[in-house]
């Protein structure tokens, strides 16, 4: 409809990403845009505030590359492997290296972050749910709060809406205009980007709007609320893409050595991305045959039929 | 030639978890230990067992273990996939979950979670993960399972922090609670350590239900907190089978990853 | 999974509708399971509390046969013909019978009626939303209220959880487990599904569990919270199932002249309903040639691939 | 040869009704009028609108003239196609929608709607649709737009019912209760007859903007209940162009089903 909004990520990243912005970079374990994270480090963003549910090794790297004064999260950790090494040295007093100061932490559990992003996508002034009830979080945490029912006397937790200035999701394919089609773990990309006042879809593929039309139940995030389409081939690594590559797990594993220390940590990221200009470059220094045994084999959807109407 | 080494304390929590399985529908699975236990419990004494990951699967087939909890394995093959909202919402918070698995970094006699902090919550000596689900697991899920390596540090007197309730100070004020706030389901039923097997008497307190064949009572006094409640006569966690035993070596964890 | 819960329409109904129940039969003009309300209605249940955003045709029916005793709803009309006359029979007291009684009204918006439904499937005690602010709906509904957000200062309104006893809907496919997928309009049937205690699923077609599999975003609703499945081709018709057969726009109209006759309402009954003893010979009295002209040409959606990671 | 006949009322409505939809984006579209309206903007002034169908459908590319707003015509093909709740939650309520079309079977000088009932609501004289997704609509689209034909029976003093709020009781009001009740649009910004073309005044009353060339203002305040405002100079409507008709009369509603 409108004109494309088809960019490469450093336009994105610089028109999108502002210095002390709010940033969600969604994606539960699938489909995490590792690739605008790097440019946002290649960038030199400052003082953003960092939204996600689970930081995994992306917010881990942006944190030990200083991007981030805060982080908004419900499960801190490297999944399936430990801990994420950058973000305790900041958030432990005793592992602080010297002038360097504790991150701010605004924690909730899943489902509560799930909700501030429905509420922010719905516009609503809270989230109610059942959570909370006996646990140490909202005395911590004075955003979350209880909510009384107006039908009987029942009183349960809710919490804020999450308006992020800029969500960005990854997903499999999208057109030009910004419609987005996701399949495998959904997450909460959709009420992420909703729930934002500037949205950037990354992509595995551009595909005519013909495709994204024949399968309109597949469409996650319509264009009308997306601001800029990248395509970035394998931008997710080493997160994954159901159906085009799997998760390099043996990356998960091995950044928990390299996290743990502070000295490792910025030698890798001069390397792998202040060192590239881009993720086409980063894709070219592992080279081809890496990600040849990432790619599985083909478990195709099958076709519905929508029926022609006219 | 199947392999005749006896079972390990790893084998013998993942045996004990399939057993404490038997018959339940619809298990909320974590990565590691847990989803070995589901597995094992799939094939054996829970076969119509649904598993239900947090990611978003229900009725997940994985054809390998996957190392995280969002694993595209768990979902190729799956009966449903749906947002995280749908899943919190709708299967967990809607009362659709049978029992759910937990574990921690530091448990109470009570059965109450810490997964937050070690030390004080604004300057911990250590960062945990955190809730991700498990506080709204806690209380929505039907019933909930715990599995934990038992020590002094993690068998504890007194929590560093509550991320998610058990049965709080006992049986009493956790019913009164569960009532008043509409939580969906009953608490902890069990703990199942490298040690033993614990359940929770009338008044929601821990005690030592069975004893793995390889460990001790004072194994099992030395490595919790407070002085555990142990019956006059303790019974012996039944052994593995050869089968069960096989299951685990030969195709749940080949390469001997999460029990060894 | 589970042994097949594959029932004839009939043992569905006996099992699953009881006298005096709140039953949903959803479908917002798609999919609407019109042989499950005819077989009610030959059932003759009675005092039935029929919820649905918008009764359509098939609540005119039963209202007609005497199956119920009170509506909940978001529009009451015949979508882009006009008035449901059986219902206004039973709503204006210049137009009630002899020996006839007011129905009952229980009346929201279409976001108030999702929002029943969502909350009542989350299990919430309240479900809050921005509507019926001066709207006069509050007042002759005490069951919409408002709830005081506790961020700010703010007030919302509020509806608070449906839980029917049984929803019954109709998609285009389910294994004989009950996982059912559906595309095209989805309206509100997983939520009106999850909300209810039982749920019976009609489809056009069973099909091996293996086709669900390979698509696992398609699914809807998982067998977990299906009762029964009932086989039923065309058992949405006169409203349409995408990809299989239109919505029959004429009959729709000549309902329009039918039901502004209470005599010519109860013949039509009569005939079409009490006058069958099933769906199949419902659809056998039409003849083969009557569904033809409502068969769509093809509108594939195309494959897409989940990969096989082993 | 084309069809030379002068328009319609129902025509100038729908010519008026999309000259007001120029350079509108995303559009709520309601079935009939409203509809044919939206669909001769999409060709004519706003050629990049998005249509979005309360069944569940943005983006929708209709290869014909849905009868009912939830028609599987309006899918095929469509953008996106989601579930009611998130059309109203998504969509709707988190501020998406520039422009809602409605209609009603009482309007007031403020614009105030009723859809429910004529006579007392206990006990109506006619029982109408109820709300559907009027009423809200009304308060969360960012501008909304009411097509109807006008008559006294329409055009009231007083509403029998408030089922989609406008104006209330004026402007001021109006302003104060949107800002203290966080609506997200602005109202009623105009309503299109088969007699002309209304606006509201700073004060939030209704006034002519235009009237139609078929008609007269002797027909426009004989049908009106209130004493309506009319400027000193009344402009008339543009006389829709032959291209317009065209479409009208060849494209988009070729059997006068709609329009005639």
């Amino acid at each position: 409809m409108s004109g494309s909004k088809l960019v490469d990520m450093r336009t994105a990243i610089a028109e999108h990403v502002h210095d002390g912005d709010t940033v969600a970079i969604e994606g539960f374990t699938h489909c995490i845009s590792f690739a605008a994270g790097h440019e946002i480090i290649r960038q030199r963003r400052r003082n953003l505030t960092l939204a996600r549910m689970t930081p995994d090794l992306v917010y881990d790297q942006m944190v030990a590359a200083g991007c981030a004064k805060k982080l908004i999260f419900s499960w801190l950790g490297n999944p399936g492997v430990g801990s994420l090494h950058a973000i305790r040295r900041r958030t432990e007093p005793a592992a602080l290296a010297a002038g360097e100061s504790l991150l701010e932490i605004e924690e909730y559990s899943h489902h509560g972050m799930v909700g501030r992003y429905v509420a922010g996508a719905h516009r609503l002034p809270f989230y109610p749910l059942r959570s909370y009830s006996e646990s140490d979080l909202p005395n911590v945490n004075p955003l979350i709060r209880t909510v009384q029912s107006p039908f009987g006397a029942e009183e349960v937790y809710a919490v804020p809406p999450l308006n992020p200035d800029v969500t960005i999701i990854h997903a499999q394919r999208a057109d030009t205009d910004g419609n987005v089609q996701m399949w495998g773990l959904l997450g909460c990309q959709k009420e992420a980007a909703f729930a934002a006042k500037r949205v950037i879809a990354v992509v595995e593929e551009i595909v005519p709007t013909s495709v994204i039309r024949a399968d309109p139940n597949r469409t996650i995030v319509p264009g009308l609320i997306v601001h800029a389409v990248v395509r970035e081939p394998l931008g997710a690594h080493p997160s994954y893409v159901q159906g085009s590559y799997d998760r390099d797990n043996a990356f998960y594993r091995e950044w928990d050595t390299i996290s743990r220390d502070a000295a490792a940590t910025e030698a890798w990221l001069q390397e792998w991305v202040y060192g590239v200009p881009d993720r086409a470059a980063y894709v070219a220094k592992f080279g081809a045959d890496y990600f040849t045994r990432l790619t599985p084999t083909s478990a195709p959807s099958g076709s519905v039929d929508y029926g022609d109407y006219r | 030639m199947s392999d005749q080494r006896p079972a390990s304390k790893s084998e013998l929590m993942v045996v004990a978890s399939a057993h404490a399985l038997a018959g339940r529908r619809v298990c909320f699975v974590g990565v590691g230990l847990p989803n070995i236990a589901v597995n094992l419990a799939k094939r054996t004494v829970a076969p119509e067992m649904e598993l239900v990951y947090e990611a978003g699967v229900f009725g997940a087939n994985p054809a390998r273990l996957p190392l995280s909890i969002g694993d595209p394995t768990i979902v190729t093959g799956s009966t449903a996939t749906v947002s995280m909202h749908d899943l919190f919402g709708l299967y967990l918070q809607g009362g659709r979950i049978d029992v759910g698995f937990l574990g921690g970094a530091q448990i109470d006699r009570f059965g109450n979670l810490n997964t937050t902090v070690i030390g004080d919550y604004a300057a911990p000596k250590t960062r945990l993960p955190g809730s991700g689900g498990a506080c709204e697991i806690a209380i929505n899920a039907k019933e909930i399972l715990v599995i934990m390596r038992q020590s002094t540090r993690s068998f504890v007197k007194e929590l560093d922090f509550r991320t998610s309730p058990g049965n709080l100070g006992g049986a009493a004020a956790a019913a009164k609670t569960r009532a008043a706030q509409g939580w969906g389901g009953s608490g902890p039923s069990g703990v199942i350590t490298d040690l033993g097997v614990y359940g929770f008497d009338h008044d929601g307190e821990m005690a030592l239900r069975s004893l793995h064949p390889c460990a001790t009572l004072d194994e099992v006094r030395a490595s919790i907190g407070w002085e555990i409640r142990v019956p006059q006569n303790v019974p012996l966690t039944p052994t593995p089978t050869a089968e069960e035993l096989r299951l685990i070596r030969e195709e749940l964890d080949p390469t001997g990853a999460y029990v060894s």
